[in-house]
């Protein structure tokens, strides 16, 4: 590995003057997860780490009047060990539960997962699902973004130098509301996604319509997509097989995925479609309360 | 006698003899007498009075793991393989 | 399941705890990487970045000049070797590929070829260095397709190749090199007229990709390079005497001068045979005159050490429609990578090896491509040809309504039967491994549940014998210290300790087990094709006869009997007129009466037969996604006779699941300029815990007759059914035959899909 | 600006004071300064968990941690597992059910399956095989793993009822 510093600030001003200062030659450090393996391999070389672990704000896991906080640094297994992150925000649980092994989940964050902006982020679809805004500070004071706003392109994204990924919120969830995020593997644990879905949805009072939804995808874009019309369509549908075939179809329409190492663009156009269907039905099923047996991983 | 067996790249040299008959109490000397049976056999077979390097010979069942001095039973089959190696 | 006859033995089929087992469970055991000596640099290796290229020139010196660097070499450090072929133990090698494999030589032939290497203070310095060394290339176009490389069009890696063949006549030097350095043909009976008998015949192309033993272990070696000229040699190897004379040959050194001290092993599968970093580090340390580490990063393992051959194969088979198999052609082609040496002999001998074929011809091909030269993988070879066979066959099965088992045992080898390559079977255990599975829980069991599907297929593994050395001293607590050179990839040294202990007729725990090195140990060939047990037993079981003969002698000493009144048995002495002394008394007699007891065993001439196996396996199907579950497993084995049957078990259990993961997902995956895009563990994917469901084994046992105790080896065969067997389950699954593997999702996906449409 | 510095930390118990790099990892500096070689470097990014250890109770790659994030630490490493002399449940366990065959990856393995107790004594086949999912064996085809696993929990479920 090249030759860094490496600090350690306390509050997120001296983080930002670190960062400021170095000017796009700094990287935040998290749980590492993505960034130390980067830099193994030469990928990066930033001249200075910034630990920020040891900022409180990034470590907040909390509920409020305007909804969930999750610090940037918070580690996967202290959400999915969250109770209200396991009863209401199940979508970014299941996320959290298959980022890499049980080891890596002690250490890799949402923020460090959304600021590596890799398209197959298995959280990204989850957080775009559920409403997630980012918060993030800098130079110029703090300014908010949608989560589906933050990456630009594969490893890039709206954070200009200087600034830092402080939180993402979540709205409170609505009654009659559930959501699940699953990814086609090839195996059943241990993999980047070839595709991930994310959906969240809202049920009327009968739980037999739709009221609304968020439907994103991963792993079949330059970034990780808000599938818009897919979501918009389901508004007011009843939810059964032709409304969510409608729904998998919108969605595999924006779909315009590359051929690599971990499947072809036809496989993950009709994966794109699968997923989607079979995501909507567990977080309908979620939706009403019901358990839908999902198996971790397969 | 022992009975070797000719590979095809062989055959030419035994005028297409599949199996050949040929005495001999160990390897050397069977090798010897097909060589005077049919000239250049040998060349094929050996490098420097040896086995040919990842060349491999099955007398009777068993490769043979004394080369040129494996003792040849008067009826044992005699078969040239590529040598195996394994995992 | 044991033959009725079973000998009655107290050691053999017990299942101690290895010796080695503490050391291990608390990390105490020294593999290659954990070997830390005064002074020692860290070495790390320039790997070409361009899967086919010429080299026309190398700068170090900016690397010589960074602070911290302590000596830089290239292949100009290496001495010429010229065109020599050397036996090596387990194979013969051209000397020149061997050292331009080492470090390339005026060309690179695959992507992560080693070029140069930097020993320095510490690891960070020899990497900053590595980035300091320029190398300008001459890019040529990668061939990376075998049946590409095998055309009249297609560019030649090697200068030096011509098409060679078992007793074909030397190629002249004048004549035009090619990518194919070799040609194979079997022929038994009569083709023509064999398949003009038979009522039905499936004829299907397949192909397979690159796969990797994937080791957790990276590659290591430390060498000290001494100013009297000796070099010691530290290294995780499967064998030390192999690396000591690849070592020797490499450096043109005397072999007396090179001692290899074998390591503990993280896992080899036969990848730790050929010789990678030691001639390398042993010049990093000449230059500095220091102790030199070198390891490898995984993705050098996967794109410079030796997987197993992608091929490319075409087979054919014929049977009668009341189920004897009449015919058999094969047509195999084997990515040799990029030197000769892929394990197309053994694949073309095994393609027909589990049947009694009357017609048959076979015809293989050793092909360089611009990837790694391959080396030895788990019954090389073996696994691709049963994965074409093994689906015919059901094929076959489905066609004419027979019972894929019952087919199996009807048509299976047997004692007796000529194989297509010539040699004819003695006793072996086919058919009983068949009926095994036949006879399971598992097969009788009705599977039900949509798109689930059930398989089976054999494998076959010829084993070897080689040669192995052991010595045995009588301590004076009636225990035994046995120092044995093959190297313990899997228990071996409990499992030949365990021999000894049952030829004195003392415990297993009275045994102390040390693999030794190469200067204290006699000659022992590599740890692998199923011999160790076999072998290095044989030569254990050796020395125990050697103690006895030496203790009769000391208890006729002590009793003034002559020694034909003195035999040894049921761990004791016993003399004239019920004269007794247990192994333990006259083990604390030995100092009065001549000193030290010390045996000597070894082995040459012994070979084994070969072992079979039959699996049986259970798939679910995702019909959308294309992807397989593995629901149940069983695995059955024709072991001869189970020394350790835990550590049999657990050899077939990790045979099985490196077969499932080559099956399903396992593959390297280039890209049209012949980087592997895949060189890590999270995309080379092999299988996690999370993948399989237990193994069941049923451990047949048909004695080898070559061996005292009956073994047979049993590491390799268990990789050679499971991709068979598992595409036979999805046919039975979801209707699709697959003839490619790895029979990823998309792959299968594809083809559901097309059955659908 | 990137010298070298010290880091102060708790391994098995012991507090220990090492000078490194920021550049190093926890693996680099276990092994290579602190002679920690009980933990195994397989594949260097996270994928094979031989490097396991358990940091402030967590188990994490070492390999993904660097040495200087370790500051304050309290760590357990394999050389930590066993109490003086006496092999703890996990390890025996492993060792009777012959739960490993290279061994190279058994340390990562047994210091997961401590953490896996420790946050769930009574895991079920299922519960095991996802915990344990990211650590790679190669040899074993995990079913003696599994067993081994199973084993020590029920050892450890009758110590503690007893």
């Amino acid at each position: 590995m090249h030759a860094f510093d490496y600090q350690a600030p306390t509050t997120v001003a001296e983080a930002i003057q670190l960062l400021a200062k170095h000017n796009g030659t700094a990287r935040p450090l998290a749980g590492g997860t993505d960034l130390i393996d980067q830099m193994r391999v030469g990928r990066f070389a930033p001249e200075v780490v910034i630990d920020v672990k040891k900022l409180k704000e990034l470590n907040v896991l909390s509920v409020d009047a305007d909804g969930l906080h999750v610090g940037a640094a918070v580690p996967c297994y202290r959400i999915y060990s969250d109770e209200t992150v396991n009863s209401q925000y199940t979508a970014l649980a299941d996320s959290c539960h298959i980022i890499g092994g049980i080891q890596i989940q002690s250490r890799a964050s949402i923020g460090g997962n959304l600021c590596n902006s890799g398209p197959a982020a298995d959280s990204t679809p989850s957080m775009i699902a559920l409403g997630g805004v980012c918060v993030i500070t800098g130079p110029d004071g703090t300014r908010e973004v949608p989560v589906e706003s933050f990456c630009t392109g594969p490893g890039k994204n709206v954070l200009k130098p200087g600034e830092l990924l402080v939180e993402v919120r979540f709205p409170t969830r609505p009654a009659n509301s559930g959501s699940h995020y699953r990814r086609m593997i090839p195996r059943n644990e241990m993999d980047i996604a070839v595709v991930g879905v994310g959906a969240s949805v809202v049920l009327d009072a009968s739980g037999q319509k739709f009221a609304s939804a968020r439907i994103a995808l991963g792993a079949v874009a330059p970034t990780p997509l808000f599938a818009q019309a897919a979501s918009a369509l389901l508004a007011g549908q009843p939810v059964n097989d032709e409304t969510l075939d409608k729904a998998a179809t919108a969605a595999r329409e924006i779909a315009s995925p590359i051929t690599d190492m971990r499947g072809t663009r036809e496989y993950r156009i009709h994966v794109t479609g699968v997923l989607v269907k079979r995501v909507l039905q567990a977080a309908v099923a979620r939706a009403r309360g019901e358990d839908i047996g999902y198996c971790r991983g397969h | 006698m022992p009975r070797v067996f000719i590979p095809p790249p062989m055959r030419s040299l035994t005028e297409g003899e599949e199996v050949v008959e040929v005495g001999g109490t160990n390897l050397r000397q069977v090798i010897e007498n097909l060589e005077q049976r049919f000239p250049g056999i040998k060349e094929r077979l050996c490098q420097e009075e040896e086995i040919r390097p990842g060349l491999a010979v099955d007398i009777g069942g068993s490769v043979a793991t004394l080369g040129m001095l494996q003792r040849t039973a008067p009826d044992a089959e005699i078969h040239f393989l590529p040598a195996i190696g394994g995992g | 399941m044991a033959t009725a006859d079973k000998p009655k033995y107290k050691v053999i089929g017990t299942r101690p705890v290895r010796h080695d087992g503490a050391d291990k469970v608390t990390g105490r055991a020294k593999y290659g990487a954990d070997i830390k000596l005064t002074g020692m640099l860290y070495g790390a290796t320039l790997r070409s970045p361009h899967a086919h290229a010429k080299i026309k020139s190398i700068d170090t010196s900016k690397a010589e000049a960074l602070a911290g660097v302590r000596a830089v070499v290239t292949s100009a450090d290496l001495p010429e070797q010229g065109d020599r072929i050397v036996e090596l133990g387990e194979g013969a090698a051209n000397m020149r590929h061997l050292t331009a494999n080492v470090l390339a030589r005026g060309k690179v032939l695959y992507k992560g070829h080693a070029i140069a290497a930097v020993a320095a203070d510490n690891i960070h310095i020899a990497e900053e260095a590595i980035k300091l060394i320029k190398v300008e290339y001459e890019l040529l176009p990668p061939v990376l397709d075998v049946r590409k490389a095998m055309s009249a069009e297609s560019p030649v890696l090697n200068d030096d190749i011509r098409t060679e063949s078992v007793g074909s006549a030397p190629a002249s030097k004048d004549s035009k090199p090619t990518n194919i350095a070799k040609h194979f043909l079997f022929e038994k009976g009569d083709i023509a007229a064999g398949f003009a008998k038979a009522d039905v015949i499936v004829e299907r192309e397949f192909d397979t990709s690159m796969v990797h033993q994937g080791y957790i272990e990276p590659h290591n070696a430390t060498v000290f390079w001494n100013t009297d000229g000796k070099i010691t040699v530290w290294l995780s190897t499967q064998g030390s005497f192999s690396v000591r004379q690849q070592t020797a040959e490499l450096l043109k050194v005397a072999i007396s001068n090179v001692k290899v001290v074998p390591t503990e092993i993280g896992g080899g599968f036969g990848g730790k045979i050929s010789v990678y970093l030691p001639p390398v580090a042993a010049m990093l340390s000449k230059k500095s005159g220091r102790p030199v580490k070198l390891v490898m990063s995984r993705t050098s393992v996967f794109e410079a050490t030796g997987p197993t051959p992608g091929s490319h194969m075409k087979v054919k088979l014929g049977a009668t429609k009341d189920g004897k198999l009449v015919a058999g052609e094969a047509w195999i082609a084997f990515e040799a990578g990029a030197y000769t040496g892929s394990p197309i002999g053994p694949a073309c001998m095994c393609v027909f090896a589990c049947y009694d074929l009357p017609n048959g011809r076979v015809e293989g091909f050793d092909v360089c491509v611009n990837k790694p030269r391959t080396n030895a993988y788990r019954a090389p070879g073996s696994t691709h040809v049963a994965f074409a066979t093994e689906t015919l066959i059901n094929e076959i099965c489905e066609k004419i309504d027979i019972d894929p088992a019952d087919f199996r045992i009807k048509n299976a080898a047997k004692e007796g039967v000529r194989r297509v390559d010539g040699p004819v079977y003695a006793r072996v255990g086919m058919v009983e491994t068949v009926e095994a599975i036949k006879n399971s829980e598992h097969y009788k069991a009705p599977l039900e549940g949509k798109h689930r599907g059930r398989g089976i297929a054999s494998g076959f593994w010829f084993n070897c014998g080689l040669k192995s050395a052991a010595s045995a001293t009588v301590n004076p607590d009636g225990t035994v210290s046995l120092l044995e050179g093959s190297t313990d990839i899997g228990g071996s040294r409990t499992g030949i300790a365990m021999q000894l202990a049952e030829a004195l007729g003392i415990t297993a725990e009275e045994v102390t087990p040390t693999v030794g090195d190469t200067d204290s140990v006699g000659y022992c060939d590599v740890t692998g094709g199923s011999r160790v047990t076999f072998a290095t037993g044989i030569a254990a079981i050796e020395a125990a006869k050697d103690i006895q003969r030496q203790l009769i002698a000391r208890a006729a000493m002590i009793w003034d009997v002559d020694a034909s009144k003195v035999s040894y048995s049921d761990g004791g002495l016993h003399g004239p007129a019920g004269k007794h002394l247990s192994f333990k008394e006259i083990a604390a007699k030995l100092h009065g009466t001549g000193g030290a007891v010390i045996g000597r065993g070894t082995s040459s001439e012994a070979t084994q037969g070969g072992a079979f196996g039959t699996h049986c396996v259970d798939v679910e199907v995702d019909v959308d996604l294309g992807k397989v579950q593995i629901l149940r497993y069983t695995a059955a084995q024709d072991c001869g006779t189970a020394i350790h049957p835990s550590y049999v078990e657990g050899q077939i259990q990790g045979g099985a699941v490196q077969g499932i993961g080559w099956a399903l997902n396992e593959e390297y995956w280039y890209d049209e300029k012949g980087e592997m895009r895949n060189a890590t563990y999270l995309d080379y994917r092999i299988p996690t815990c999370y993948d399989v469901p237990m193994i069941d084994t049923i451990i047949v046992e048909v004695p080898d007759p070559q061996h005292p105790y009956g073994v047979r080896g049993v590491g390799e065969v268990p990789i050679c059914p499971p991709p068979a067997a598992i595409a036979n389950a999805i046919y039975d699954a979801v209707g699709v035959r697959m003839h490619d593997l790895p029979m990823s999702p998309p792959k299968l996906l594809a083809e559901i899909l097309k059955k659908e449409s | 600006m990137s010298g070298k510095r010290v880091v102060t930390l708790t391994i098995n118990g012991d507090q220990t004071e090492v000078l490194c790099e920021p550049r190093q990892t926890l693996l680099e500096v276990l092994r290579n300064n602190l002679d920690f070689t009980g933990t195994k470097e397989g594949c260097s990014n996270g994928n094979c968990g031989a490097c396991t250890v358990l940091m402030d109770g967590r188990p994490v790659v070492s390999c993904l941690v660097l040495a200087v994030e370790a500051e304050g630490a309290e760590l357990r490493t394999i050389e930590g597992v066993a109490c003086g002399s006496h092999l703890d449940e996990v390890q025996s366990a492993f060792l009777e059910g012959a739960a490993l065959q290279c061994g190279i990856c058994t340390p990562g393995f047994i210091v997961q399956t401590e953490a896996l107790l420790a946050e769930n004594p009574n895991p079920s086949e299922d519960d095991i095989r996802f915990y344990l999912a990211g650590n790679l064996c190669r040899c074993t085809g995990y079913d003696k793993i599994v067993r081994a696993v199973q084993a020590a929990a029920e050892k450890r479920q009758v110590a503690r009822s007893v």
